[in-house]
């Protein structure tokens, strides 16, 4: 009997629990990173899309136009593509992206010095996100709401690559394990 | 024994379950998402997410047109902060002006028009459509039928909306009436002058001395707090405003003493002879009268009725007619009200005695010609059926019986134009929404005080909402889509004349210098430029008459100077800040400088004398009933040993229903005020007693 | 009907006048959670405190009801570590009455912060420097250590004895009481005195502040000795209400007559130090921060006669009661001492908290005054009520006074 | 309490006292730059949430020798022997090592109130009410700084929003120095007089430099050794002499 016990709630702890933790949503439109940034794809880096702004902000999600630039009329014959002229360029709207890297208000990431001075590898903390040929479903929590991306993949939270996690423990680790003096205010706003 | 068996496994059962769970991650997971929950649970507001841009505009809050650099995010104005060296406000902004994007989501802002019905209660009212709205307006508007039957009332003329105004006036035999009130009235300064050579400004940057008879330099004067120059403030006024505490010197008056004070003041000048006398007599109608009451009116008895020591008298005088170039300047706080027409007299002709009219440093010229405008005073009571409020004219801080009495009786009609149902809309029958700060284009002129003109534009930095249309584009429908009523075409046609006359300078906020004026202005204006006027040359002194016009001109200065206003009991003397002296409708934030910090005085603070107040039986910190033959008020008693005894000083506004947290109230303090027949209502005898 | 489980042998009330005894105490208890819901549901703005006074009512109540607490482990320290044997017939009671103080005071505290969702941080995140977080980890532990010492009490109640394994239970935790007793006694002088050192070491109030050895200002060591010289004398009035409203002889003689010595003694040695280290605050270290003693005392409400008060009326004056044999034998006498004594704690600390923070401290600062709305008057009268309910039921069905039988009654019939 | 001084910034402020007109530029520009909420009006002067408070204090005397001036009193940002830093039960309360900035982190606050009861410049404020907004308005909330919940304490960070902001430009350009007006707190930029400057303390060669080393210069509560990095400028002795506490007060709040 001990034994079925402990099994149910091993069974529950691994299993049930992130399946009733997290809502999957699927992304308002497909995008493959690798048909854009691979080397097969049409070549472009990470910057072309994601750049900074000239106050040094991350502007992060490019905009519309920044699809708009390619993609005035549709180019290829995939679905999605269709419907990014259709839905969005034509008439301007911005696409409702589900960011899974999105950290709390109350958390505050500057990528200008991590990319610029730090020189990290976007990623470092993304994984290899430039490569997927399609955008997995966003996992929500349900219970603070955050992504699932914030505490990491594996649901022990012990994750094997070093891109899994962005939860505050996370990024001390690795300041801590590059001495970087720290205070509450580098990452709370 | 089975049962034995069955419980003990059902123990194990749960024993196994404990130690399952405690080597699964749920508890710990679920402890660390919960923990997160509590640091940022969802009822917290959510910040908005987008792009930082900033943009350089103009505030339009009051008429000083400060430059401000506005930073929005995701097309939505958050920040908000003085442009350095702006020509108009020299890198300054007034307290308000920094949280004038939250305006648009004040809780008295208006999205449809609303229709008053009395009936179910003073401010009840019911919001109707748009169409429904302006036809009933058009309705009211033919209805009411005769010359000067309809009237508009303008707190900031000279702008193009002014000129829709007229426009919309002129079939109607309609009068465009300036408001009364603000920190500077030229009205005497017009009358003095015979024929001028079109409006004056004030040239205060290049004075060296300044008799400042109440005028809240330091207060709110063009751009609030920013006093540009090194000019040596002589404060002459009853009040220990902010301006009086920090001048470099502070002469507290009896109440109503200033055109005595000011006569004392020429005859120190007149017999030490600092005028120019004989191109004084040559110009001066009535010089000859004047000097003689001046003369009349010695150091000592000045001293005796203003309060101020001979010797102070003496040094104010020498002192402005030597260390030129000198203003005096008539003007008062916007809730302290204009000062009385002789005192204006009296004050405005002190810059005559001293040649302050025409070089730089003085009384300058402007160059634009003033359109021309009635006062509210000169309209005959009982004679308006329509009156239409400026949505600059919300926050204004007059006496409504001003206007009331100008009203026919009760079928009259008001309708304002006010983008909030808060301070003198709370007056009209029917309100129409207008645009908050920086929804639509709007146009900044050179407040009355500057020393030339101005053009900017305040740019649209956010969608107004669903229904709320531009001023403009209201008037256009009032005036039945009458040809011509264009704003955006009138704007773009003043400033092409502005362009074609080649004049004066531009200064570009982004390098942050001023260019002369050359080719293309309309898109350095959308991109937050500011165009400043030439200075015109200077200019002969034109025919004046220092007593004023009219018969008893004489008999009426004499009286104003050589009579105590005042002789026996309190007075009550009211006071406002610029921009927060009526009941309008002010960002909630600025509760923190009010009912936070009692930085600034709220509505019905009342300052007393300590020794005055004792006397009235009232204690610091205490309520006071406050009696006047208009009625009675309560305010909470603050005593101030600065205080003048015998005075009591109480704060216009805002009233806590300003901040939008509270029920708005109908009326204020002025209302209790006396007004006398040149329209002022700075005293008005009061009985003090314990609420 | 509950006769099977009341305590054996002692007579008690029939059920039904004991519950009309417990009827006002429950309608006290319902009006206090009712404030405290006001204040879960609304905020903290229910109370009368503000940003001046971030302590009000609560924190004053709770160190001195934690004060009066101390009497439960320094009993304890008496009888299991100096082996006072007299003390058994009170030391059942003592820790009840410790319990109660120390779980009210918790309480309290829960719903006196602005985020109790989140209090358990400082087990998280503890910050080692701060003396709240001593205090907080000293009082959660004792706490246990309390309910730990409760529980043999409770097992001995004779219902629950006729089950052997809890009768085994309870012999082995005896055995142990010594360490508990340890224990409790290391916990409770820490966190007394960290109480005190809340405010000794606030260098930026300086009439709360004071100097110290190593980490801990004087205070810290004033508060430890209030504390047990206070615990006693509130023990021997708890005592002696319960007595004389049973009407029973419910410890022997000599025990008040020895609780009342160590309370005086204490109170004695701690007046002296007490005003010691006003002299030296008052001459030395207010000065040296640019604060004058007697400007401390200049405010109409706080005048030196509050100082006067806590030493020589609610100090030497009881110390002088309680020290002599004579004295304290007459029971009305010993009365008066315990009660000056365990008001003079109370005035310390409200002294320690109300008027530090009602002193100004920049030169141009108002002096503020502060009184208690009834939401904060009401979720402390909930303590109270549980308390008085809590001790009631304790005292009703277990045998908090082992003599009481022997002992008998007091003279008039017990109600 | 050990020092924890790194590297050779230390951010400060100097106020100009004989300067301030108390127009309360600063305390508006503060509240909007720091989606301060506004407390209900029964919240009066001593619930507010006034990160910056301008006191108005004259010196007593009746006219003509009523002499008034304001003090605008925010975190002083106390350098040595902080009162609130060590007193936190859970380091919701830091002072940061390469800067100075003493920093309150409210969801890590518990709301326990002892840090309040150790600041002696009530320069903290605690959220007695949930904050309320006119609806809609948090569209308009500055981006970089999060909004406080109830029964949380919050101060004055000297615009943390600003300074990380102004960082993340300076690692944009490639660069980990503080250069002079890199940027300054929202009430220093508002400041309509010029009375406020803003700098680092330890750079000989910064405008803030050379004011706080001036006959002028003065802090509150000197003698209680918190090194306040707030400091304040006046010409007169009776201005300066209010820095310390007085026996005879002669203040009005």
């Amino acid at each position: 009997m001990f034994f079925a016990g402990l099994a149910g709630a091993l069974l529950i702890g691994w299993f049930g629990l992130p399946a009733a933790l997290y809502e999957r949503i699927e992304q308002p439109l497909q995008f493959s990173h690798a048909l854009h940034c691979g080397e097969d794809g049409v070549g472009m880096s990470c910057e072309d899309c994601h750049a900074f702004a000239d106050d040094g902000r991350f502007v992060g999600i490019p905009g519309i136009e920044n699809c708009a630039m390619c993609h005035e009329e549709v180019m290829g014959e995939t679905e999605s593509e269709r419907r990014l002229v259709e839905e969005y360029i034509t008439p301007g709207r911005e696409i409702p992206w589900l960011v899974y890297a999105r950290q709390p208000d109350n958390a505050h990431f500057p990528h200008a010095p991590h990319v610029v001075l730090a020189e990290l590898p976007c990623a470092r903390c993304h994984g290899p996100h430039g490569e997927t040929t399609e955008l997995r479903p966003f996992e929500r929590n349900r219970l603070s709401g955050y992504s699932r991306d914030v505490w990491g993949p594996s649901i022990s939270g012990l994750g094997t690559e070093p891109w899994e996690g962005m939860k505050m423990s996370d990024c001390c680790a690795c300041h801590k394990k590059h001495q970087v003096v720290e205070s509450c205010l580098d990452c709370h706003k | 024994m089975d049962r034995q068996v069955t419980r003990r496994g059902f123990l194990a059962l749960l024993g196994g379950g404990a130690v399952g769970t405690v080597f699964s991650p749920l508890p710990w997971k679920l402890l660390d998402d919960a923990a997160i929950w509590t640091q940022n649970w969802s009822w917290l507001p959510r910040l908005p997410r987008g792009e930082v841009r900033t943009h350089a505009s103009h505030c339009t809050l009051c008429p000083a047109g400060c430059g401000i650099s506005v930073r929005t995010v995701g097309g939505e104005p958050f920040g908000i902060s003085p442009i350095p060296g702006h020509p108009l406000s020299g890198g300054a902004l007034c307290p308000l002006g920094f949280a004038a994007h939250h305006m648009a989501y004040h809780p008295c802002r208006l999205t449809d028009p609303i229709r008053r019905v009395r009936e179910r209660g003073p401010l009840a009212h019911v919001p109707i459509a748009m169409s429904e709205a302006i036809s009933e307006a058009r309705a009211w508007i033919g209805a009411a039928g005769g010359k000067g039957a309809v009237a508009v009332l303008d707190a900031r003329p000279e702008r193009v909306i002014s000129t829709l105004y007229r426009w919309l006036l002129e079939p109607l035999g309609g009068v465009y009436v300036a408001a009364p009130g603000g920190e500077a009235s030229f009205d005497a300064l017009d009358e003095m002058l015979i024929d001028p050579p079109g409006p004056v400004g004030l040239d205060l940057a290049a004075a060296r001395t300044c008799l400042s008879f109440g005028a809240p330099l330091l207060d709110g004067w063009g751009s609030p707090g920013a006093l540009p120059g090194d000019v040596h403030i002589i404060q002459i006024e009853t009040r220990p405003s902010r301006t009086a505490l920090h001048a470099g010197r502070w002469l507290r008056l009896h109440p109503g003493t200033e055109a005595t004070l000011a006569l004392g003041i020429a005859h120190v000048i007149l017999a030490e002879g600092w005028a120019n006398e004989p191109l004084l007599r040559e110009r001066g109608a009535d010089f000859a009268t004047y000097r003689q009451l001046a003369l009349d009116l010695t150091p000592a008895r000045t001293a005796e009725l203003t309060g101020i020591g001979e010797g102070e008298i003496r040094a104010a005088a020498r002192r402005f007619a030597q260390e030129g170039p000198s203003l005096a300047l008539a003007g008062t706080d916007p809730g302290g009200g204009p000062l009385p027409r002789e005192a204006q007299l009296a004050v405005w002709g002190l810059n005559l005695l001293v040649g302050s009219f025409g070089p730089p440093g003085g009384i300058v010229r402007r160059r634009a010609p003033a359109a021309p405008r009635r006062r509210l005073g000169d309209l005959p009571d009982r004679s308006i059926q329509l009156l239409l409020l400026d949505p600059s004219v919300t926050e204004a801080a007059f006496p409504w019986s001003l206007v009331a009495r100008k009203l026919a009786g009760d079928q009259a009609k008001v309708i304002s134009l006010s983008p909030y149902d808060a301070g003198m809309a709370l007056r009209a029958d029917l309100v129409l929404p207008a645009p908050a700060p920086m929804e639509t284009r709007d146009e900044v002129t050179a407040p009355a005080t500057a020393p030339a003109d101005a053009l900017a534009l305040s740019r649209p930095l956010r969608r107004p909402p669903k229904g709320v249309l531009p001023v403009g584009e209201m008037l256009r429908q009032l005036a039945g889509e009458a040809a011509g009523f264009d704003y955006e075409a009138l704007l773009r046609e003043k400033v092409a004349a502005i362009e074609a006359s080649a004049r004066g300078s531009v200064y570009e906020p982004a390098t942050g210098e001023s260019t002369p004026l050359s080719g293309d202005l309309t898109s350095a204006l959308e991109e937050g430029a500011c165009w400043v006027d030439e200075r015109p040359a200077a200019w002969p002194l034109p025919e004046f008459r220092l007593l004023g016009g009219g018969a008893d001109a004489r008999e009426r200065m004499r009286r104003a100077v050589f009579e105590r206003p005042n002789d026996a009991g309190l007075v009550l003397m009211p006071w406002g800040w610029r921009g927060a002296a009526g009941a309008g409708a002010l960002p909630q934030v600025a509760a923190k400088l009010y009912r936070e910090s009692h930085l600034r005085g709220e509505a019905d603070s009342a300052r007393i004398h300590p020794e005055t107040g004792r006397s009235a039986g009232l204690r610091d910190g205490g309520r006071a009933r406050l009696g006047t033959p208009a009625g009675f008020r309560e305010v909470v008693v603050a005593f101030d040993a600065a205080v003048l005894p015998g005075v009591i000083h109480v704060a216009t506004g805002p009233a806590n229903s300003s901040f939008g947290d509270v029920e708005p109230v109908l009326g204020g303090l002025v209302d209790l005020c006396r007004i006398d027949e040149s329209g002022s209502w700075r005293l008005t005898p009061v009985t003090v007693g314990e609420a | 009907m509950d006769r099977g489980i009341l305590v054996r042998g002692a007579d008690r009330a029939p059920l039904s006048r004991f519950g009309l005894w417990l009827l006002p105490w429950i309608a006290l208890l319902a009006f206090g959670i009712y404030g405290a819901y006001a204040c879960f549901a609304y905020g903290l703005n229910q109370t009368n405190m503000d940003n001046r006074f971030a302590f009000g009512l609560w924190i004053f109540l709770d160190l001195t009801v934690i004060a009066l607490g101390a009497g439960a482990f320094f009993t304890g320290f008496l009888l299991y570590i100096l082996k006072r044997k007299e003390l058994k017939d009170v030391i059942n009671s003592a820790v009840v009455l410790g319990f109660i103080c120390y779980s009210g005071a918790v309480a309290v505290l829960v719903v006196d912060v602005g985020q109790p969702i989140r209090a358990w941080f400082t087990f998280w995140h503890p910050n080692v420097h701060s003396m709240l977080t001593e205090v907080t980890f000293c009082i959660t532990c004792y706490l246990i250590v309390l309910l730990i010492e409760y529980i043999p009490i409770v097992l001995k109640n004779r219902r629950l004895r006729q089950i052997p394994a809890f009768l085994v239970f309870e012999f082995e935790l005896h055995k142990l009481m010594i360490v508990f007793a340890a224990l409790g006694t290391f916990l409770s002088f820490f966190h007394q005195g960290s109480l005190g050192g809340l405010y000794g070491v606030l260098h930026g109030r300086p009439f709360a502040y004071r100097e110290g050895f190593a980490i801990w200002p004087s205070t810290f060591f004033l508060f430890i000795l209030s504390a047990i010289a206070a615990g006693p004398s509130f023990l021997i009035l708890i005592t002696r209400l319960v007595s004389r409203i049973t009407g029973k002889r419910l410890v022997g003689a000599g025990v008040y007559d020895l609780l009342a010595r160590i309370s005086g003694w204490l109170l004695a040695v701690y007046i002296f130090l007490k005003s010691l280290d006003t002299l030296i605050w008052l001459n030395r270290t207010a000065p040296a921060v640019g604060f004058l003693g007697y400007d401390f005392y200049t405010q109409p409400s706080f005048g030196t006669w509050i100082l006067f008060a806590e030493i020589i009326i609610f100090g030497l004056l009881p110390a002088f009661i309680l020290t002599n044999a004579k004295r304290r034998r007459k029971p009305a006498w010993l009365v008066t001492g315990a009660l000056l004594t365990c008001l003079g704690i109370a005035v310390n600390r409200y002294v320690m908290t109300i008027q530090t923070l009602a002193l100004p401290t920049l030169s141009f600062d108002p002096f503020l005054q502060y009184s208690p709305s009834w939401q904060e008057i009401a979720a402390f009268l909930l303590v109270v009520a549980y308390g008085v309910i809590l001790f009631s039921f304790s005292y009703r069905y277990l045998p908090l006074y082992p003599r009481e039988k022997e002992l008998g009654a007091l003279k008039a019939p017990s109600p | 309490m050990k020092d924890h001084r790194v590297g050779n910034l230390r951010f400060g402020m100097a106020i100009d006292i004989d300067r301030c007109t108390g127009c309360g530029a600063c305390m508006m520009a503060c509240a909007v730059e720091n989606n301060t909420s506004v407390p209900p009006p029964e919240a009066g002067d001593r619930r507010g949430l006034t990160w910056i408070r301008v006191y108005r204090v004259d010196n007593g005397k009746p006219y003509p020798e009523n002499r008034t001036v304001y003090f605008p009193v925010a975190c002083q940002h106390c350098d040595h022997k902080t009162p609130c830093v060590p007193v936190c039960p859970q380091n919701a309360v830091d002072i940061d090592p390469q800067n100075g900035i003493v920093s309150t982190i409210p969801e890590r606050c518990l709301g326990c109130r002892y840090c309040m009861a150790a600041c002696p410049y009530h320069a903290r404020y605690f959220n007695w009410w949930d904050p309320v907004w006119p609806k809609g308005m948090e569209r308009s909330f500055n981006p970089d700084v999060s909004p406080r919940m109830r029964g949380v304490v919050e101060k004055c960070n000297f615009c943390h929003g600003r300074w990380q902001a102004a960082r993340a430009q300076a690692a944009a350009e490639g660069r980990r120095d503080f250069r002079e007006g890199d940027f300054v707190p929202a009430c220093v930029e508002a400041c309509p007089v010029g009375a406020m400057t803003f700098g680092n303390l330890l750079d000989p060669g910064s405008e803030i430099y050379r004011l706080i080393h001036g006959p002028r210069a003065f802090r509150l509560l000197e003698r209680i050794g918190t090194q306040t990095k707030v400091y304040y400028l006046s010409d007169h002795a009776w201005v300066r002499a209010l820095g310390d506490k007085l026996p005879e007060g002669g203040a009005h709040g």
